[in-house]
């Protein structure tokens, strides 16, 4: 196997006195979609934290193409290619579409405003003028725009209309296909499986079951909990 | 975590160890003073604003009793004692007055107290002096109610030697009618300040009893960062002069935005008017400022000159007013304390009793005596500045 | 009445700079920067300092900018970035400023005394002109083109500029903003380095047209900055400097029509009832009133 | 004992005014130990200052009647205040009650019968050291056992968490609003009783820099219990006196000693008298306001 | 019925979060409510709860009109909640934690505490210690609620819920981050909380939690309703596997 794109060892996350994420191990491999599924409280939003620089770990390693960036600033772990689209997408809603994808350091925009037409029809509205839906597709042409080499979605999802999360996922197929690696943090699990390659479900700050995204989707444990069969 | 608490904890307790050992030092008042006789010292207090808001006179006051003190010691001290000043810094507060005022009368027990340098201070603080019956001669106090009837109860104790308000600024103003020919003027103030409050009600007073015609009266915050609304307001009703009774920083405002509005307008000030600082800081637009004062630098009397020259020699500065009465103040107990019969352990009531008696001492400020209220009796010099000189003019 | 406007666009304009560099520190890091009042005062003194030198007065404004900016770099890296890093709350870092400011006013104290300074005696321009018989001068009108210049600057580098743009995302969502890519540390250097510049351009024009530069001058700049931030709209730029002007305006304005007496009255009262009225201020974006 | 004697005359002020600011503190102790940052509390005592010296200078009020009608009148203005003011949070209410304290301020340099900027001079000094030490304890026993009781458990728990409070059945506005004039109510007896310590009192006494003061007090020695507001009071008030002789220098010590307690001990001063090592969690100070 | 909605409505901004609700819940029920994030679950609660007012219609608990009612006075009259993301107030101990929910059920004793070595909170204390050993903190009383573990956490909220004695108890995803073995020890005490009498709503995404424990279930999404009945019906329902499973494109 080649050296993968983002290979995480040995991860633990603490708060205090609290250790939120054990010791947990996983990685992605290049052009590959790796789902990260589990519940509230097991642990995802603190794993995406420590791999943004938003917390240090406590231990382990994020390796990203080989260079560790585990303790590294955020602005460092962003430029260095693991960008992230934020849970809640934090868009900073009283900047203009234009200045939140110019945010990431570009200069130029046009690439996204012709990959995603709407944002170029409003361009020059406040950011937090848009409807959900076009916020998610702002978070993600910004992230794309600073040059990830690998793009981290937290619950990318979350909170949109069936319609909306529809359009929001055949986005990330596209991406998908022109290859982007990605690691999707996922309460719909379902999608998130179906879209990936691989995936790991989170139990309560450990790596409980772990497999390709169809194999997942079988497994009698994962249906139990996701789908109350 | 525990260590940088032991850190802090570590700082503080060399912070405290280092001033707690030294808390009560006392000034000498003369460094080069060749102790002459075994008789014991004779400790003067003097309470100044060295910080805080009134470190503007403080220092001056503090080189005028020193010089003062060591020209005494030179030339044989108090009847061959040494003259030992205590030094105290009020930091221009109530309450760091009283505290001053407490530390001198019962732990360094001095035969007398000079000070505090401000008005508010004073009449929070003299009262300590009173009932601990320690003489007190203000330096620098120009407001009411500082000696004679006190506004806090019996003050038989406090004396003043600095020219208070209500004597100048008649004078200032009779002056002002009489020669310059005023016959109506602006009344400016700072209002949050005692001593600008005080002047202004003392202007306001003579103003009125001698026939001069106030227009508007002003007010103002001494915290003021600009007074051009101010000057303004006063100049659009066209009076003969403007009177400001306030403290030299915004006097300096006056003068500059009067001059720069109307170039040549009289403008009458208070004590606050009379510091070279103004000269310095308004320059051109200083020129033609009137005030009453009890001293003035070009003063050609002898006393005055030779401590004029002896204060330059000493400091390589011109002294101001400030420094004139702290270091004539120092004369003054002096000559009481000469007349006291055993200056070493000097009973305060025989002292207040020969304080009473001072008429006639020499001093730069000119002669000087108290009248029956404890008062200044002096000279009042009515000046004006003239080609960047205080000129006197009555 | 003429005269009394240029006065109160004067005054205002000083409002006004003093108080953008108060409320760029507060819209960034929501921090009341207690010890900016004694940056104020380090311009004057700065300015003074060089001018002393010899520098003329142009550049040691720039002199004044430029260590006041070093000196508020240093103020958050010794005061308030041990603070964050722990995520202490505002009123922490302000009781820290407040030490910091004792000991900056208390420097220049013993350099320079308490006393009143002057500017070397003709390194100010003296000239007064006359426009349609308003007396007008020289300096005090630079003074406020500069001012005013200073603002739109300000207002372009915030609008317009990547910085800018940094800056705001980190007003707005600091987390957003580390999650985009941005170098806080820096973002926050330059926060402090232009606040702390502006107040010490400011602090130094103000000395110059008042040729009467004191340890104690920012003093009452500060009570005067709380309402215009407040009447203006917390953190809003555009805000701060309508009520600078609004507040000199009113400040004229009462002393003309009202007893001086309850001049400063206006000026609290004014912030008094916007906080109860409309707490975010006049051109304020943020909700104050949260669940 | 002469020493000891000596040396109590000498700083009698002082003490007077390591008391008299100890009120002060606790005074704002109530508000932030709920999670607000008031500071109003300067003008409390202001009012409550000029309002008891011209009882007893002009009324002839006996002097215990006089101070109590003082901070009566003080909490009489803080309840009208806290209503319209708690509605704010934060540095806004800070600035709010700020303002209030300057439109005081302001009120006494124009009403004449205060004498305006010439002060208040004359008042009887009524005001003995005991009179002063015998409140503090009074209060201090008040405040502490109140800080224990539901009242007590009640602040505390807005200052946790508004929200989370409200849903335990607790009237959050009200119960600040206790605080707040509670607070006012000992300012005023402290500013009465200052008053009648010192002769004269002048607006300055009460205006912005006080205020700050009365916060550093408190916020430096630490909220967690009584003990803090009074160990800040002591420090900083017998400071100024321990330092006399760095004269120059004293203002450098104390925005150092300031900085560094901030920085070093978020809780303040009396995280030190806390032996338990997680007893960190439990103490409360400048981290918990606001 | 205990507590009944009609026609709630909230709106934020343009979206509106909760869109005409009805509910009815009868005295002594377990009820669930379920539905995808985002849905207006919280809003919903934090509407009955007092926290949001309400743009439209109304509610009714104990056959009063309590719609705009201030949380406090909610909790009063016998609502009490938990919080999705865990509201504790964690400067204090385990123990405070749960006096201070008794608050509504304690007299004031600011007075009588005033008495010297008089210990006025000692009854209430000893029922607080009887609490938290029913929900099995009993050891770590003492502890500082922010030292807890999250399902312990979770724990200790439930406990300072319970503490107020309420005849409604509101609680939003309290098996969040908790263990197959504390979620079952949770769905335990859901029963017998039942069984003595206290009605119970229910927001939980742990869907085995949700049906073991409720006696009828309503899905939300969008803001609306879709579907009410008992766990079984609800679980047949497409509608429901279509909105809350995301799975509308290939059924």
């Amino acid at each position: 196997m080649p050296e993968p794109a983002l290979d995480v060892r040995d991860l633990v996350v603490r708060y205090g006195a609290i250790e939120a994420v054990h010791g947990i191990s996983f990685d992605v491999q290049a052009g590959e979609v790796v789902a990260l599924i589990g519940a509230n409280g097991a642990g995802k939003t603190s794993t995406l934290a420590a791999l943004s620089g938003l917390v240090r770990p406590a231990r382990g390693t994020v390796r990203l193409l080989g260079r560790d960036l585990a303790g590294a600033p955020a602005h460092a772990i962003v430029r260095a290619g693991l960008v992230q689209v934020p849970e809640g997408r934090e868009i900073l809603a009283r900047m203009s579409v234009h200045e939140n994808l110019l945010l990431s350091g570009a200069t130029d925009a046009t690439a996204m405003y012709e990959r995603f037409p709407i944002l170029a029809e409003r361009r020059a509205l406040p950011a937090g003028n848009l409807s959900g839906g076009e916020q998610q597709l702002l978070a993600i042409a910004r992230a794309l725009l600073a040059k990830p080499r690998v793009l981290l979605l937290d619950e990318p999802s979350l909170g949109l209309a069936p319609k909306m999360v529809a359009s929001v996922f055949e986005v990330l197929a596209e991406l998908k296909r022109s290859g982007t690696t990605m690691l999707l943090v996922e309460q719909n699990a379902l999608r998130a499986l179906r879209l990936a390659d691989r995936g790991y479900v989170l139990e309560l700050g450990r790596i409980g079951l772990t497999g390709t995204g169809a194999a997942l989707l079988q497994d009698a444990g994962v249906a139990r909990a996701y789908l109350g069969a | 975590m525990d260590k940088r608490i032991f850190g802090a904890l570590g700082a503080l307790a060399i912070t405290l160890a280092a001033c707690g050992g030294t808390a009560t030092t006392s000034a000498s008042g003369s460094p080069n003073a060749t102790s002459t006789a075994a008789k014991p010292d004779v400790k003067v207090g003097v309470v100044i604003s060295l910080t805080g808001v009134g470190n503007v006179y403080g220092p001056t006051q503090k080189n005028g009793v020193e010089l003062a003190a060591q020209r005494i010691n030179d030339a044989g001290g108090v009847s061959g004692a040494k003259l030992v000043l205590v030094i105290d810094d009020d930091q221009s507060t109530t309450d760091g007055g009283v505290t001053a005022f407490r530390k001198q009368t019962s732990q360094d027990r001095v035969v007398a107290i000079l000070g505090p340098t401000l008005s508010n201070t004073a009449v929070a603080a003299h009262p300590v002096a009173q009932s601990a019956q320690t003489p007190v001669i203000a330096i620098s106090n120009t407001g009411d109610g500082i000696v004679g009837k006190c506004d806090w109860g019996t003050c038989d104790y406090i004396f003043r030697a600095s020219l208070g308000e209500s004597t100048a600024i008649p004078q200032t103003v009779s002056i002002a009618k009489s020669k310059l020919n005023v016959k109506s003027v602006v009344l400016m103030y700072a209002q949050d300040d005692k001593f600008s409050s005080d002047g202004f009600a003392i202007f306001k007073k003579n103003l009125t009893s001698s026939g001069i015609t106030i227009k508007k009266e002003i007010a103002f915050s001494k915290t003021d960062v600009d007074l051009s609304g101010p000057v303004t307001a006063a100049l659009a009703e066209s009076p003969d002069a403007i009177v400001d009774s306030s403290l030299a920083g915004p006097a300096i405002q006056v003068l500059k935005e009067v001059n720069k509005r109307k170039p040549g307008m009289l403008v009458i000030g208070g004590n606050g008017f009379n510091t070279p600082a103004i000269i310095a800081s308004a320059g051109a637009a200083a020129e033609g400022a009137v005030s009453g004062a009890a001293w003035y630098l070009g003063n050609p009397d002898p006393v005055n000159k030779d401590f004029v020259t002896a204060y330059k020699a000493k400091y390589n500065a011109d002294p101001d007013q400030f420094a004139a009465q702290a270091y004539s103040a120092v004369y003054i107990l002096l000559d009481a304390l000469k007349r006291t019969p055993t200056v070493t352990s000097v009973l305060h009531d025989k002292l207040r009793d020969q304080i009473e008696l001072t008429t006639g001492v020499k001093t730069p400020l000119g002669e000087f005596s108290f009248n029956a209220s404890h008062d200044v009796t002096q000279k009042v010099y009515v000046v004006q500045i003239k080609n960047g000189q205080f000129t006197l003019i009555n | 009445m003429a005269d009394q406007i240029y006065n109160a666009v004067f005054i205002g304009s000083i409002y006004a700079l003093f108080a953008l560099g108060f409320t760029l520190v507060f819209s960034v890091l929501d921090i009341l920067n207690l010890a900016h009042p004694a940056l104020f005062t380090l311009g004057a003194f700065t300015a003074l300092f060089a001018m002393q030198q010899g520098v003329p007065a142009a550049l040691a404004v720039l002199v004044a900018f430029v260590v006041c900016g070093a000196a508020g770099v240093i103020l958050d890296r010794v005061a308030f970035a041990p603070l964050r890093r722990r995520n202490a709350p505002p009123l922490s870092a302000m009781i820290s400023s407040i030490g910091v400011s004792l000991i900056l006013i208390r420097l220049i104290q013993l350099q320079y005394g308490p006393d009143l300074q002057a500017y070397p005696a003709g390194a100010l321009p003296a000239a007064v002109f006359s426009v349609g018989g308003l007396e007008l001068d020289t300096l005090r009108t630079v003074i406020i083109g500069l001012a005013i210049g200073l603002m739109l600057a300000l207002t372009y580098l915030v609008r317009s500029t990547r910085l800018g743009r940094e800056l705001r995302a980190l007003a707005e969502n600091p987390r957003a903003a580390r999650l985009l890519g941005i170098d806080v540390d820096r973002a926050i250097a330059a926060t402090f380095f232009l606040s702390a510049g502006l107040g010490g351009i400011a602090g130094a024009l103000y000395g110059f047209a008042t040729n009467s530069p004191f340890s104690q001058m920012g003093q009452s700049f500060e009570l005067k900055a709380f309402s215009v931030m407040i009447v203006g709209g917390m953190g809003s730029i555009p805000g701060a400097v309508l009520g600078a002007y609004l507040l000199s305006f009113g400040e004229i304005a009462s002393l003309t029509f009202l007893p001086s007496e309850l001049r400063d009255a206006f000026a609290f009262g004014l912030l008094f009832v916007v906080l109860l009225v409309r707490p975010r201020g006049i051109l304020g974006q943020r909700d104050v009133d949260r669940v | 004992m002469d020493g000891l004697q000596q040396f109590f005359d000498a700083y009698q002020t002082t003490i007077g005014f390591i008391g008299l600011n100890a009120m002060l503190a606790l005074s704002v102790w109530l508000t932030l130990y709920t999670g607000q940052l008031t500071l109003g509390n300067a003008a409390f005592a202001g009012i409550a200052a000029y309002g008891s010296a011209l009882l007893t200078m002009k009324a002839g009020y006996p002097f215990p009647l006089a101070l109590a009608c003082g901070a009566l009148l003080a909490a009489a203005v803080s309840l009208p205040l806290g209503a319209t003011v708690f509605r704010l949070r934060g540095v806004y209410l800070a600035i709010a009650t700020l303002a209030f304290g300057e439109v005081v301020r302001v009120a006494i340099l124009a009403i004449p019968i205060t004498g305006r900027g010439q002060g208040l001079v004359g008042i009887p000094p009524k005001t003995e050291l005991w009179h002063i030490f015998a409140s503090l304890l009074v209060i201090a026993y008040v405040c502490a056992r109140l800080r224990i009781s539901t009242v007590g458990r009640a602040w505390a728990a807005i200052r946790e968490d508004e929200l989370a409070a409200a849903s335990q059945g607790i009237p959050v506005r009200r119960y600040k609003l206790a605080a707040f004039v509670l607070g006012a109510l000992i300012a005023g007896w402290a500013g009465g009783l200052g008053a009648h310590f010192d002769f004269a009192i002048q607006p300055d006494e009460f205006g912005f820099a006080r205020a700050v003061q009365i916060l550093v007090f408190a916020v430096v020695g630490g909220i967690p219990n009584v003990f803090g507001p009074i160990l800040g009071a002591l420090l900083f008030t017998a400071l100024p006196a321990v330092l006399q002789p760095l004269q120059e220098y004293r203002d450098i010590f104390q925005g150092v000693i300031l900085v560094l307690v901030i920085v070093y001990l978020p809780r303040g001063l009396a995280t030190l008298l806390e032996l338990r090592r997680t007893a960190r969690l439990r103490t409360v100070g400048a981290e918990d306001v606001a | 019925m205990l507590l009944e909605t009609s026609g709630l409505t909230k709106r934020f901004g343009g979206v509106v979060a909760v869109n005409a609700i009805d509910l009815a819940i009868a005295e002594g029920q377990v009820f669930g409510l379920i539905g995808p994030n985002g849905a207006g679950k919280t809003t919903l609660i934090n509407l009955i709860s007092g926290h949001l007012r309400a743009d439209g219609g109304a509610i009714r608990f104990a056959d009063a009109d309590v719609t705009r009612l201030r949380p406090d006075q909610l909790a009063r009259r016998g609502i009490a909640r938990t919080f999705q993301s865990i509201r504790l107030f964690k400067g204090l101990t385990v123990l405070e934690n749960v006096l201070v929910g008794r608050y509504v059920r304690s007299r004031s004793d600011a007075l009588a505490s005033l008495v010297p070595f008089r210990d006025a909170a000692r009854p209430e204390r000893e029922r607080a210690r009887l609490l938290l050993e029913r929900v099995g903190l009993g050891k770590r009383a003492g502890a500082f609620a922010g030292e807890l573990a999250y399902g312990d956490q979770r724990r200790l909220e439930i406990a300072r819920a319970l503490a107020a004695e309420p005849r409604l108890l509101i609680l939003d995803e309290p098996a969040a981050g908790m263990n197959p073995t504390e979620s079952a020890a949770l769905r335990e005490m859901l029963r017998e909380l039942a069984a003595e009498g206290i009605t119970i709503v229910l927001i939980e995404h742990d869907v085995r939690l949700v049906m073991g424990a409720c006696e009828r279930v309503a899905v939300l999404n969008f803001g609306r309703k879709i579907a009410e009945g008992p766990p079984a019906e609800i679980q047949a329902d497409p509608a429901v596997r279509e909105a809350y499973l995301g799975v509308a494109d290939d059924a």
